[in-house]
């Protein structure tokens, strides 16, 4: 089946690794995501690319259980056969990443549970194509929450 | 600010009203506020007018009478009522107007806001990934203050039922009927832990209040209420805002725990002066997060001052007398001018039903919008 | 209001930019402004910002920093800029702040505006019988004029033709290839007796300029250019102003008028003081009635005035040096910020191939549009 | 063929002398079009319904020759189709008075004409029926502009 990210210079992809790309401040070394023109802190525009860490904890988290308005949102499913997405911030080393979360709305979520970076099919073009988008799934069998 | 006096407010109901525009609803309220004042338009020597869905709200002077005045239209979001309240107060403070007025409508079509991410800064994925919703930020933000600060779902279902209490006798107010808290506990849930009856809507409605020089407040009312204070903030980087595909580690206050500080300062006034105050309640945890943020109560200490009714009209800070947004819905334009209404109304002591008893003498006002911008006023007799 | 100095003036240039949203365009602006005043964006105090397509422009801050100042957006249709000049130059004068930013950005589709004319205060079948639409009005305003005061086609071609060969020595102009007069008369007829080369276009790009205290002026820059007056009017009635089903038989002056008349006012100088003048040429035919308007000349002179070459950059008043709106195009909240940012550089001696001789010392600037909004802002060395 | 007018209270219709429907105010005497809740010129809410002259003289024309956007725009020419209308201000007796012009781009029109009321369908809805609007035409035999 054919695939496309939502956006390039997101994540790596196609990788068997991929990582969320931000940037770096040089001046003020800010990691702010997605990756910025310019710093978010002091203004800078010397920014270098910086790859984020892949696993971190759950800072807080919800579940979209209404369907979004499309546009801007992607997916297009009737209104009866949408079953909602987690939400949350991902606590890693560099930052806090808000991101989808995998599992459907009745998946158990609590706050500092480990979590790791995924890829996942979220919306399908009206030509067939499944659109990507990263988000974070539970790891499992962690010790659970911090 | 103690040189700027409110002498007349009005609002239009807060629903729906088929068959009228925004900017009827609008010039609905500058009558209202005009009658309350005993003045005329044609005295009016400038305005301020906030929408989010009229591009030009300064065409309310079409149903009012063009009488070539000044009109400088304004957007923040759900903070636009401050920006109004803040420029017209600013204008009368510079000296060379002694009278204007600040005015805010909208007619916002049924569900939540749809917008594009790239409008507000953010790149389009944000959007179409399902990420650019304004609910669930209230949702995690509440969620997480739950978590650090012992707060209960209970807890929200006060706010709530309060809110919804205190709409039920108010006359002008979108929302009438009272509610249980297990209604609202088991209502259908929208963004964890938020369920549907802890939102308010977006609906239509207006407001409008007029300023003047403090010193020429008598000729026009025995009973002026003065603005000591009202002040705009943006977001610092850190806050917790919504729309942020990231935060970085190290936290900031939220801009209203600024806009609250500049406002205390400005006014000479502290949290224990406040004896009634109207908060951004865009769902029932930002009244309980807002409490903390505007220096009202400690972190936490929510938990207590709900289940002890603390916030209901008879108790120790009333919150959200008229309702607040949960009960009165939010046409975003107006919905800080209907916090200025009703704390007027509560300083002058013509508050009805929901009058707070022991003449209250200030009144506090909050805002709180996107993309990160609050608002706040301080009122005092 | 001589207490206000612009030490900072950026822009981009005007045009078509595909994938930069317009708030990235708005960035650009403040960092090239930042960079003319020397200055850092941590050491702006507050700002005022403006667009008709973006809600919150304030957002531009996402790309500058959060460093949580006050910004307040404004709108006043094509008038817009001269809302966000003249806040930011009369919260400056309030005293709490030194500091200052406008900024104005834009990014239009193609074409006419299209809207609803009811969120105008008019009624629905105004737009469905297609009278919603603010090509025409400018049509009918220059050809009553024309009728009046003895105006002929080829004066509205001598506007486009300068304005298009401004626009050829403007290095950040839209359109900057010279045309002939007899092109521009013979241009598809859009509105009678206006042509498609008589109008400007909608397009995209962003103007700021920040404003300081001018007694700390010295400290950034040693040739300070001096805000002396920065007002907005709206129509009286009577004034024939655009989106009017109907007029009164009384005729009123335009809200440029009486704009302007309040700006000679407050800067203590009059239309023979003006060395330098930008004006909302909207279409051509805007640009002869603005100049009546502004004082800067009698109706019906500009036939002569144009015919003998008075408004080219070497003529006694230069009139849009920078090619205006036909040669820049009109981001909306940009617009008029533009014209800041040309005297500015016409009041430095900086305005390269354009620059007027004789060293001008005082620059004039007007806005008009809809509902019928003026602004006017003087500046002098 | 089904005909509707494009808003009630717009003009007499049915009717075989129709004419426009202002608001005159009952403080200041000052007549509005269409008819307005209030008075735009001295606010007061006590105004009443009055009928306007339908004759006038052309105070200021042009043609509108490319098509309006729809919505709001009712037109549903085919872009090739569009031939444009004429809009001018009438000054009625009472007050002047914004309308399409009848007769096509190429009616020539002169500053001072002599004009008169008419109805006037100008686009179709979906299921047929003609919308009728308000428009000016020349005078037959008039003797031209004053
Ligand atoms: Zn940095
Ligand atoms: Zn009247």
């Amino acid at each position: 089946m054919a695939q496309r990210v939502v956006a390039e210079g997101l994540f790596d992809w196609p990788s068997d690794e991929p990582r969320l790309i931000g940037s770096k401040c040089q001046v003020c070394d800010l990691v702010a995501f997605p990756a910025y023109p310019n710093c978010p802190n002091c203004g800078s525009l010397d920014v270098a690319e910086t790859r984020l860490s892949t696993r971190g904890t759950l800072w807080t988290w919800t579940r979209q259980r209404f369907q979004p308005k499309n546009p801007p949102y992607l997916g297009t499913e009737a209104a009866a056969d949408f079953v909602g997405y987690g939400v949350g911030y991902i606590e890693l080393p560099e930052a806090r990443v808000e991101a989808r979360l995998t599992g459907g709305v009745d998946e158990p979520l609590e706050i500092g549970q480990e979590m790791e970076l995924t890829v996942v099919p979220f919306a399908t073009d009206a030509d067939g194509t499944e659109v990507l988008t990263y988000a974070f799934r539970p790891v499992e069998n962690s010790a659970g929450k911090n | 600010m103690d040189d700027v006096a409110i002498i007349g407010v009005g609002r239009t109901p807060f629903g729906r009203f088929p068959g009228q525009t925004a900017i009827q609803l609008g010039a609905q309220a500058v009558r209202a506020a005009l009658t309350d004042a005993g003045l005329e338009w044609k005295q009016i020597q400038f305005g301020f007018a906030g929408s989010f869905e009229v591009d030009n709200p300064d065409a309310v002077i079409n149903f009012l009478g063009l009488t070539g005045i000044p009109i400088t239209d304004v957007y923040n979001g759900c903070a636009t009522a401050a920006s109004a309240l803040t420029q017209a107060a600013n204008t009368i403070r510079l000296g060379e107007y002694d009278l204007g007025i600040a005015v805010g409508m909208d007619k916002h079509p049924t569900g939540a806001f749809a917008s594009y991410s790239e409008e507000y800064g953010l790149p389009a994925w944000y959007g179409e990934t399902g990420l650019f919703l304004t609910p669930k930020f209230f949702a995690m933000k509440i969620q997480r203050y739950m978590y650090d600060h012992g707060i209960s779902p209970r807890t929200l279902a006060k706010v709530a039922a309060k809110n919804y209490r205190n709409g039920s006798i108010s006359p002008l107010a979108f929302r009438r009927t009272p509610m249980s808290e297990e209604k609202i506990l088991t209502s259908r849930m929208v963004n964890d832990p938020l369920t549907q009856y802890m939102f308010c809507s977006p609906d239509e409605g207006a407001a409008a209040v007029i300023l003047c020089r403090a010193s020429v407040a008598h000729r026009y009312t025995s009973k002026p209420i003065y603005l000591k204070a009202s002040v705009v903030r943006t977001r610092k980087l850190g806050a917790f805002e919504v729309h942020s595909p990231w935060l970085p580690l190290q936290r900031a206050d939220a801009p209203t725990v600024f806009a609250s500080r500049a406002a205390y300062e400005m006014a000479g006034l502290g949290p224990d002066d406040v004896d009634v105050a109207q908060l951004q309640d865009t769902d029932a945890g930002a009244e309980v997060i807002h409490l903390a943020e505007n220096g009202l109560c400690k972190d936490g200490e929510q938990e207590r001052l709900y289940a002890e009714g603390a916030t209901e009209i008879g108790g120790s800070i009333p919150v959200n007398t008229d309702g607040g947004l949960i009960a009165n819905g939010e046409p975003i334009g107006a919905s800080g001018l209907r916090q200025v209404y009703e704390l007027t109304q509560q300083l002058r002591g013509t508050a009805g039903d929901r009058q707070v008893p022991g003449t209250p003498r200030v009144g506090y006002g909050q805002l709180y919008g996107a993309p990160g911008t609050a608002g706040v006023a301080i009122l005092s007799t």
